[in-house]
């Protein structure tokens, strides 16, 4: 399997619009690396230089050491999904899947054969014979990603494949391209604008802004250690609270009147430097101020949180598992997600204490 | 939002409303039978009209035309003249819109400013202005197949709408990288994919190219060369009963190209719904 | 405000598909109700019938009891927002939101008033004089709203008006719809096919399959206690797990080789019946064969449970708070949705225990 | 999938590659200008050509056109025409096609078969017809506003096409039913919103319709009306020199139309950008 490189990558587009701004990126032998970012973030342009279909300004890209960029897409041998059904109309999916035998001149009954054997990975042996449009949403993509292998590509290139699909057919075949990704062993960048579907099916992220890499690392990384605001706040839902350092080398800070322990290194801050503090609404832990004996809505968690600050509901939203509920307390407007059943016993306006545990509360790495 | 209007007036008309055919419906009935159907049914009857020898008519002026060597000659020149110009259009534009809808499609406005001359510069212009060039090189002048390249030019907006249509409906620029990316060079991907799912476009321009080449009067008559139409307007010149024929069979002609621009439709249809799935 | 009832509504299209069929609904004064169901499942025509652009073949629509059906679109005083984008692209924003009182000859100084109240009140008090073309997709579907309250409708109805919008915008702007829908108190139809959002914005939510109401409830009560398979399968994600009724008196049920009390009514049930149960991710609990003395992963629940059942973790996908675990037991191939800390100590492969609560696991009302 | 070919060649050419001017490109601009340059620029040399009492000719022939009374009368006669001809095929056509796209959707094809059949239906063949037809009636036959009438059909696919891609461009269904949903009748809705949004369409559509009954020589010709084309056509048969000063006098009228047409045409892009956001 091949490695790629993408070395100091820089496109401008007419009008002066910086698309990428020498993104470097390095994806292993295998391993499945997303590209997520919101539109505009040059997460697309990327791929398509890697493709073929753009040119940078300046940069390089490496299929095992060796730049491609001289290469026309038609030689590179990466297969490629597109967002748009990219089908051809005229051609049956097996006959979609064999295209890129034909144009390689592959004998008929080998390229026949393969074409089968691939429909039946993604699932559609039995849709061999179907034109495209007698095809779903969901099963044309998966012939397209049985036509990008068709050819044994060094390097699988996905561009939102299933941004145009219903939510539970998107979850289905994520996990299905996984699958097959992690069957075929095969080097794949995917890009994608939802950090789930990113979180969910990547060996790592690259979150893009402005055609830079914000952060690269695991799922687990980047929603947990996100580097930047822009990273805690596009990946996953936070609340952002600001605090003032009291103590750097114990990792105190001031929030409010209150003086807690953050988790996150604060040695580049001074004494007295202002700081955001980020926490998920997950970490948020809501005890009712009932009277004392009946247990907290939370449960165990109670009181021996070290933060315990009192608020208001200002807002419930179930969410189905979690219900979102909005509080006002002294730490400013906070989110918090707590299980249903637990939150069924919550109106709005009721009061509450807001505890959060020492480790949860972060400053940006 | 103070107070809010009354949710809905307390009388309700219970019968459904079907709608009423609107006035220009109407008029498209009317206006179709009187341009179309009423100036055919004169015309048949006109070929069918007149007296010979003392002897209704009949089938005299069709035989009179089927019997006049001629005839046969102008059909088949305006025939050549149609195939010639077909070919010639279909191997410059399909290729030509192809690269526009592609790679410049900043040309697209200029194209579809260009494929509008035909139409806002009077032929009859084109051709006073051209006599005087072309008469000078008689060897191009005095041949039929100057009017291939007239007529290329007239039938080109038709041909090239045709093909912008049908490039439009393809998601040209997916298809087009999805197959540079399966290893199809640009060549291979106009041949393999462009050409298959523009196939009806094509089609049916050409039977557009062919219906105005068959039919033009005005420059071959400038011309003197004796195309169909031409020698159809010498006939009406001198026995309108045979004229009247001549038109008759002419439309038959073309109402055979129709039925299969219509079939050819159809099929068009059918891709536009594949496409419609995208 | 009004009251919407929807009575016996029956629409068949050509070629035989039924739309509609008998469909009732009642939709309290001030109340917004959604209607959630997949594509064809006849939510978007009706909402075209109340709002006048289909007409049924049965059935009848009152509005404060009284027939809408004769009426023209243009005299049934409602307020529609699209699914695509509906701006007219030659007006501005604010002469968008005028036109209804336009149409109604209302005074200039009046609508352009009121225009601009309502912009404002859809947070666009800046971008009154842009043009269609010039705001974001979001602020299209603001504006839109902003249009569908201009004339003071007794009824607002809503067709899928965030599905073109990327996903932390719907989110955003879900939560303005429903502030705004609550603090003008109109009357609402909301259509989605997106759970979360009919789950996170109703007062009630209607559940339609082929043209049907399947269910209708508060959210909890569609997320908590569905009433088909259909609907639970459809709001969130289920466990399907197919059990033997052993004693219908106590709940009781064998699944494999394991007797479990069920929550739900089995008095409907004979002994020995087939029986499916269903089980949320969130219910299922996993804990780590660890050596006694350490903690089970899922802490504190641990044997708790009444239903132990030994399996083998078959998958891990990190979703961000939770990561959902697919495990191989004796109940079948389940999910679990574990905390994300939690699972980090799990790797594909291990043997776990799943244990779920007696009243997590339920039949189907 | 066991072995994979080789990522990428080792040999790789580092010079970004260009792309070129293809062949087809550069036989466009050739055929422009042979078509229309070449012509225009012999047309002008014409037009100034000859030699008059021993001098050569200026603008002699200039002045004789303008001095010649048929000149301004049979310029304004088709002026006259062209304009009822749009006057016209507007009050007609605009309510269909907005009515055939709202309403009967499944119309459509039927109309895109019938715009053009005034192309597939040789203009020759309808006269010859509708001569023996027409002929009884006098006090229709013998007046020009029988063109207009005639007109209005030939010039029909061309405001029809543009109508139908205006209409299309803008969601009209959507915007129909926000409409009637604001309060508004179907016809407050043609006028307050779908008439302003097809404003270039229908500017654009009625400048091809001026411009084909500006043009057009073959069917006033055979009914014997005067128009400019008509008599544009007279005076070359007799002075060559002066018809050609004629075609660059109303080259230049028709350009004047075209520029309107482009920038109209810049001001239907932006209509298409817009609806483009959507």
């Amino acid at each position: 399997m091949a490695r790629v490189e993408l070395r100091g990558l820089h496109k401008t587009f007419g009008g002066g619009t910086v698309a990428l701004d020498r993104l470097e990126l390095d994806v292993a032998s295998g391993e499945l690396v997303s590209l997520l970012g919101p539109s505009g973030c040059g997460k697309t342009t990327a791929l398509r230089i890697v493709a073929g279909f753009e040119t940078p300004d300046a940069g390089e890209v490496l299929v095992d050491g060796v730049d491609v960029l001289g290469l026309p897409a038609s030689r590179r041998n990466m297969g490629m999904v597109f967002q748009s059904y990219s089908l051809f109309p005229n051609m049956t999916a097996k006959a979609n899947v064999a295209y890129p035998l034909r144009i390689r001149r592959r004998p008929k009954a080998e390229r026949e054969a393969r074409a089968v054997e691939l429909l039946d990975l993604v699932g559609l042996a039995r849709q061999v014979d179907r034109y495209p449009h007698q095809l779903s949403g969901g099963q044309q993509q998966r012939v397209a990603l049985a036509r990008a292998l068709a050819h044994e590509p060094a390097v699988l290139l996905l561009d939102e494949p299933l941004s145009a699909l219903d939510a539970k057919v998107r979850v289905q075949l994520r996990e299905e391209v996984r699958r097959i990704q992690l069957e075929l062993g095969i080097t794949t960048i995917y890009v994608t604008h939802d950090q789930e579907e990113a979180l969910s099916i990547s060996d790592r992220v690259a979150v893009l802004a402005e055609g830079r890499v914000e952060q690269i690392g695991t799922p687990a990384e980047i929603y947990n250690r996100p580097r930047t605001p822009f990273v805690a706040s596009f990946v996953g839902t936070v609340n952002q609270i600001d605090a003032v350092v009291v103590s750097p080398a114990e990792g105190a800070v001031r929030c409010g009147e209150r003086v807690l322990v953050v988790d996150g290194d604060l040695s580049g801050h001074a004494q007295g430097a202002d700081v955001g503090l980020y926490l998920r609404p997950e970490d948020v832990v809501l005890v009712t101020d009932e009277p004392e004996g009946t247990p907290g809505a939370s449960g165990t968690s109670g009181a021996s949180g070290t933060s315990g600050a009192s608020g208001k509901v200002r807002s419930i939203t179930f969410l189905g598992p979690v219900t979102r509920v909005g509080v006002d307390c002294e730490l400013g407007a906070l989110v918090a997600d707590v299980a249903s059943d637990v939150a069924l016993g919550l109106g709005i306006g009721d009061p509450v204490t807001v505890v959060v545990e020492p480790g949860r509360m972060r400053t940006l790495v | 939002m103070a107070a809010l209007s009354p949710a809905a007036p307390a009388t309700v008309r219970r019968p459904r409303r079907r709608r009423h055919l609107p006035l220009w419906h109407a008029f498209w009935i009317l206006a179709a039978a009187a341009y179309f159907i009423v100036p055919i049914i004169s015309l048949v009857q006109f070929s069918f009209g007149g007296r010979v020898d003392g002897h209704s008519a009949g089938f005299h002026w069709y035989a009179t035309v089927f019997a006049d060597p001629n005839f046969a000659s102008s059909f088949w020149l305006s025939v050549q003249i149609a195939l010639e110009t077909v070919a010639l259009s279909i191997a410059l534009l399909v290729p030509t819109a192809f690269w526009i809808h592609l790679r410049l499609p900043r040309l697209r406005p200029v194209m579809d400013f260009v494929s509008v001359l035909p139409f806002v510069v009077p032929p009859i212009v084109l051709i006073v202005g051209l006599i005087p060039f072309l008469q000078p090189f008689t060897f191009i002048y005095s041949r039929p197949e100057v009017l291939d390249f007239i007529y290329v030019v007239f039938a080109m907006p038709f041909l090239y709408r045709s093909l912008d249509a049908g490039l439009r409906a393809i998601n040209l620029q997916t298809l087009a990288e999805a197959s540079a990316n399966c290893g199809a060079s640009t060549w291979s991907t106009l041949i393999r994919v462009v050409v298959p799912n523009l196939r009806s476009a094509i089609i049916g321009g050409s039977f557009l190219t062919v219906a105005i080449a068959m039919g033009e009067f005005t420059i071959s008559s400038l011309l003197s060369f004796n195309t169909f139409p031409v020698y159809i307007f010498n006939i009406g010149q001198s026995t309108s009963n045979e004229a009247a024929a001549l038109a008759v069979i002419s439309l038959l002609l073309t109402w055979a190209l129709m039925i299969a621009l219509y079939v050819v439709g159809r099929g068009g249809r059918t891709t536009a719904q594949m496409a419609a799935t995208r």
